[in-house]
């Protein structure tokens, strides 16, 4: 029994935390900002060279033949590094769902392309029809009722809208949906589906809370009142901690979560709703306690901190917000408890 | 106790409303950030100074009518109902004017205070500096007497209603050797005096209600000084106390925000107990808010040191709008991240969601309202 | 239009507590709850002698003539002596329901007792028939579905019972009920009584929290640790401070009930949930901030800190949680606004 | 990653969990406060080191097995489940035990280690002090070293199973002179020396499981100083080191509680969404309190420096606990001041609740936890 991510998994996470860093840096960010949907992602290709997008991907068709768990510290550090592309959608939703639903023929047609980070794909699975990234996407996995559908960009009519991340590039989407696209009817598709975006996006906002929080300890380190670092007043610094606590219980749930997804334990959608809440508790907190301890320069434009807060918001309410993830783990819990 | 009007006030309550009715305008403004809006503000405000509705708290020998605090938030309460139109020239109403009245000299109040009424100028706060965010003595504009004139160099940040001032009021250092506290002087800077430069600063949520300001060598006379040379400090306390009447957030004002809200809650969650506790959660913090105020406003009106509630309204009204407006954006789902208004939005939450974490940090952060209560009503020790 | 109480009030206020301090200190309190339930008040005559418990009878019948917002301040005050009678049962619930229900026989043999102090009521309005003072009071008024039974001492079975806070004098109670006790029928009675004592309970509640909020005031500005007094560390202040903030909302809103009540404005009931409900919060607030900022000492039985504590999380439960006046206040509040 | 056991780790689940299934007792203890309650836990105890189960984290050549934190996490989730009495001696095999495996001689080791295992000897801690809670470098309890002889007095306070203790391992002041951390020395004190007092605290839930330990010219051999003269702080921080690992505060353990708080929840309240919503949180916090732990004790066992969450777990568990109690209260309504447990209970869970809210200040006050957390993970200043 060990708890711990291998040593090669983080040799990965290391890999591409240089990437990021090297590619993506805050001035990057506020370029693509600028941009807003002309963006055409300079990243990604090195991200595919390192092999991420591909990574769940069966080997049979070119992939990396991973799981979640091993995708788990790399979306940490897309989320940390605030990544503006629909990375759970086209790394981890699509292989799973691909690899467990559709045809031979979808199977044949789309792997070999998320293998080589040819395909962007964007997932529409609650009620609403605004996507992120749906003006973009090679294809889009669209949930109707209990049918998964997978819909490519021809058969996607999509008009770009302003969102206050325009990093995320929102559309107003609506779907040619037929035989053609239908990929699996059925609950069990659509929990796979659901499933694998709530545990990606609870790693993404696991990232994000950390560099939130790190971003703040630097600026409490360097921001100087009344005589002294702000960072050595106790009310700050309490504040601080207890985002930091909440950012490491999320996280230790959210590895939990990418076992269980890997494994297919019976408990997996249980871990993957356990850990989305938590990691939207703690990025919660980490974005009030980032803006509050900033100050006034956290609240401009010109100051970098608002790329993760703006993203922060976003990522809580995608794919099951906190209460959603606990009121349906109660379900689950309480039927065992109170008959 | 008694929370009916008094015949005074039902008098005075029943003229503003009978005035409004008649007056507020059918259509609404452009912004006063355009031409026309600012325009159409300036004639409104007009109107209301005819009817000597411009200040009901000034004394009625500068144009008001002398209203105490209790009469004068009846008169705002009115004017929310009304739905009549945001009032253009704030600063100088609540702060600068009344500080005028109070620690200025007769030519001084001679000077500005009618232009005040009619609008003629437009105010703007010079405090904050963004080297002294939480630690306002800490600031460090300079300004250096000579014979009849002060000479302005800094910088101030996060003025509101900037772009339109004509102007300033603001605090600079006029003795730099002196302990933080002493040595600053409370001065008004004409905002069309050459040096003076105004920058909107972009805000996160993409919008820009505030702006920086520089003074590269702005030469002001000495007889713009408020309070005398160096007496700044005591000058901008007297200032920043008419804040707490200042009247703008009401619990009328929160009440509106609550409606807006309540209107975004799907027909589904409309019986949901968890959002019917949040509901009653906020509706119970509005009214205690009320309540707060009035406790205030009751003291100051017969002239009582107001309790130890008096320090606490910001703290409160702050966190207490926060939480509505995440309630709200929890309620527009993934509609939530929208930059225009989506149907049932009045203006898009989001925007105004980030102006109000914005408000948990100016006009004193509430980490300093904190160290306040607790030193202030609580006696316990200052420092860290 | 004034919102205060009048300088006639707050001297009663400075008489009560004058007595209260005289006649109430911790060491008696503490030999109080050494002797439980076979305490027998000595207080109790001082505060008649000031025409506290009278104080809501009407004239005619020797009492006081007053309102409930006579009675606010002085609640307040029986809340921070941690007073160990029932005097919200007594000085408030008890005059209020026999001015509004019952018969003149009622009244005629009642009202000049409660005036003159002479008799101690409990009350018992829930589903649980566990009733503080219940062995004790001369006479308890219970709510029995939607009738409203006053009952007599010879008609009350009281056994005694242990609680944490042996003060409250806790007893399991069966009620002889019949025609002779039935006071009223109907919601509105059952409403008087109800709002009654959630508000009483309210004004004790503030009455404590500033209580616990003074006496941890001391203890920081006392107690030393690493070289200073603790009261200068910041988290510590903040966390006070935000017990004095919500301890005054609470006041406010109690304060606006008392007068609510006095006036029975339309608005009196919703008036009520907001203020127990805020009483509850602030109380809670106080009861962590006390134990926690006292640290290990005020864990004691030895230290009387722990009174309070009690009496406190005692009263939280009584007359409603926040829960149910919440609830109870969105059924009101939104019914108005969505239809 | 791998949550499945090893093959070793399987062998030794299925021989503890044999031997327990064969071995705990049918019947409950009585409490080892009571002469007979004593003497049953001793003679268990004395089976469970029988089946060399005592201390199985200690090294094989001093009685245990020499088992990693995982097994022996392993070990404790089988007791829980096992539902076996509560341990006798926790800490002597936890902390005092391993204090001296690490940094003991031989002789000091030979002469306490095997009476620890057989319950001969059972042993309290002296620590905390009531001028030093907080801050525990402050204590001020004196040992005067003269010749072979400490000489000790002073106080001790919350000291836990001291009533039957025979032994009390310390820390006292032998260096008056030296800065606070300095001058410290860690000592074995025999509780039946002369000049020892112990009284029972009784506490605001009525119960008493804490002492205070009055020292009065107690001579002890300097042959029971562990670690050095003055080397005491160095050796009391490798004390509190292995509380960590101590095992005691398991998710299990926590998920024990919430079934029977569970099991107050009345049937009318079930489907209400608040309380589910609550339940849920303490499900996941209870698994997140079981993953945070586990990470630890995973990069332990292989000898790595466990992560940032190790500093994090009883300010987790501390608050989590008073949280799920304070519920259980709730749902038992104006019963939950009773002293006797109602139907339902299996004891009450109002004097949980107050040694829940006292978990928040014992063994580091959730204070110092935030400091700690502040400066050794996030890297702020000290101080404040």
């Amino acid at each position: 029994m060990h708890f711990d991510l291998d040593d090669l998994q983080y040799e990965f996470r290391d890999a591409v935390r240089k990437v990021l860093t090297a590619e993506l840096s805050p001035a990057d960010l506020r370029a693509i900002w600028e941009q807003g949907h002309d963006y055409s992602s300079t990243v990604w290709p090195h991200l595919v060279s390192l092999g991420l997008p591909g990574l769940l991907v069966p080997a049979a068709h070119g992939g990396g033949d991973g799981a979640p768990v091993d995708l788990v510290l790399l979306l940490e550090e897309c989320g940390s590094a605030c990544l503006p592309e629909p990375i759970v959608e086209t790394a981890l939703i699509a292989p799973l769902v691909l690899s467990r639903a559709g045809t031979d023929q979808h199977r044949a047609e789309w792997l070999p392309r998320l293998a080589a980070g040819e395909a962007i794909v964007a997932t529409c699975l609650g009620e609403d029809r605004l996507v992120p990234d749906g003006a973009r996407a090679d294809a889009v996995l669209v949930r109707q009722g209990d049918e998964l559908h997978w819909v490519p960009r021809s058969q996607v009519h999509a008009t770009p809208v302003q969102g206050i991340d325009p990093s995320r590039r929102l559309a107003e989407c609506a779907f040619d949906l037929g035989p053609d696209t239908l990929l699996a009817t059925g609950p069990e598709a659509v929990r796979v589906a659901q499933d694998a975006g709530a545990f990606g996006t609870a790693a993404l906002l696991v990232g994000l809370a950390q560099r939130l929080t790190g971003t703040t300890r630097d600026y409490l380190l360097e921001r100087r009142q009344f005589g002294r670092v702000i960072g050595s007043f106790q009310a700050l610094k309490h504040r601080l901690a207890d985002v930091a606590v909440q950012t490491e219980a999320a996280r230790s749930l959210v590895w939990y979560a990418s076992y269980a997804l890997s494994e297919s334990t019976p408990d997996a959608t249980r871990a993957v709703h356990m850990a989305k809440a938590a990691a939207n508790e703690a990025a919660f907190a980490a974005n009030y306690a980032a803006l509050q301890l900033h100050g006034g320069i956290g609240f401009t434009w010109e100051h970098d901190l608002h790329f993760w807060l703006q993203r922060g918001k976003a990522l809580e309410r995608s794919f099951g917000s906190t209460t959603q993830h606990r009121a349906a783990l109660a379900d689950e819990v309480l039927a065992e408890v109170w008959r | 106790m008694d929370l009916r009007l008094t015949p005074a006030q039902t008098d005075f309550r029943d003229e503003i409303r009978t005035w409004l009715e008649e007056n507020v305008p059918t259509d609404s403004f452009p912004p006063p950030s355009t031409e026309e809006g600012f325009a159409r503000h300036r004639e409104w405000e007009r109107a209301l100074h005819g009817a000597r509705f411009a200040a009901v708290h000034w004394p009625v020998e500068y144009g008001g009518r002398g209203m105490d605090p209790v009469s004068t938030a009846i008169f705002y309460d009115e004017y929310l109902r009304a739905n009549a139109p945001a009032r253009l020239n704030r600063l100088a109403l609540g702060l600068a004017g009344p500080t005028l009245i109070e620690l200025g000299d007769a030519d001084q109040r001679s000077r500005w205070l009618p232009s005040m009424l009619t609008c003629d100028d437009i105010w703007c706060q010079g405090f904050s500096e963004p080297e002294a965010g939480s630690d306002l003595a800490g600031l460090r504009t300079r300004g250096e007497v000579s014979g009849d004139t002060v000479l302005v160099n800094g910088q101030k940040i996060w003025t509101s209603h900037s772009r339109f001032a004509d102007w300033i009021f603001a605090l600079v250092r006029t003795d730099p050797e002196a302990p933080k506290h002493k040595g600053l002087t409370f001065l008004m800077i004409d905002r069309h005096s050459p040096g003076v430069e105004v920058r909107p600063i972009r805000q996160m949520n993409h919008q820009a209600d505030f702006a920086e300001l520089f003074f590269t060598d702005v030469e002001v006379p000495v007889a713009n000084v408020v309070g005398g040379i160096d007496n700044g400090w005591r000058v901008a306390m007297a200032t920043l106390t008419h804040e707490r009447s200042s009247n703008l957030n009401t619990a009328a004002h929160f009440h509106q925000i609550l409606g807006e809200v309540l209107a975004l809650v799907p027909e589904s969650l409309r019986d949901d107990p968890l959002v019917r506790l949040q509901v009653a959660r906020f509706h119970e913090e509005i009214e205690a808010y009320r309540y707060i105020t009035l406790r205030t406003l009751s003291s100051l009106s017969v002239g009582r040191q107001p309790g130890p509630q008096s320090a606490m309204g910001k703290l409160w009204w702050s966190e207490m709008q926060t939480r509505i407006l995440e309630f709200g954006l929890q309620m527009l789902g993934e509609r939530a991240e929208l930059l225009e208004p989506t149907p049932g939005e009045k203006s898009a939450l989001v925007q105004s969601y980030w102006l109000s974490r914005a408000s948990h940090i100016y006009a004193g952060s509430n980490e300093i309202q904190r160290n306040i209560i607790s030193e202030r009503v609580l006696g316990l020790p200052k420092g860290n």
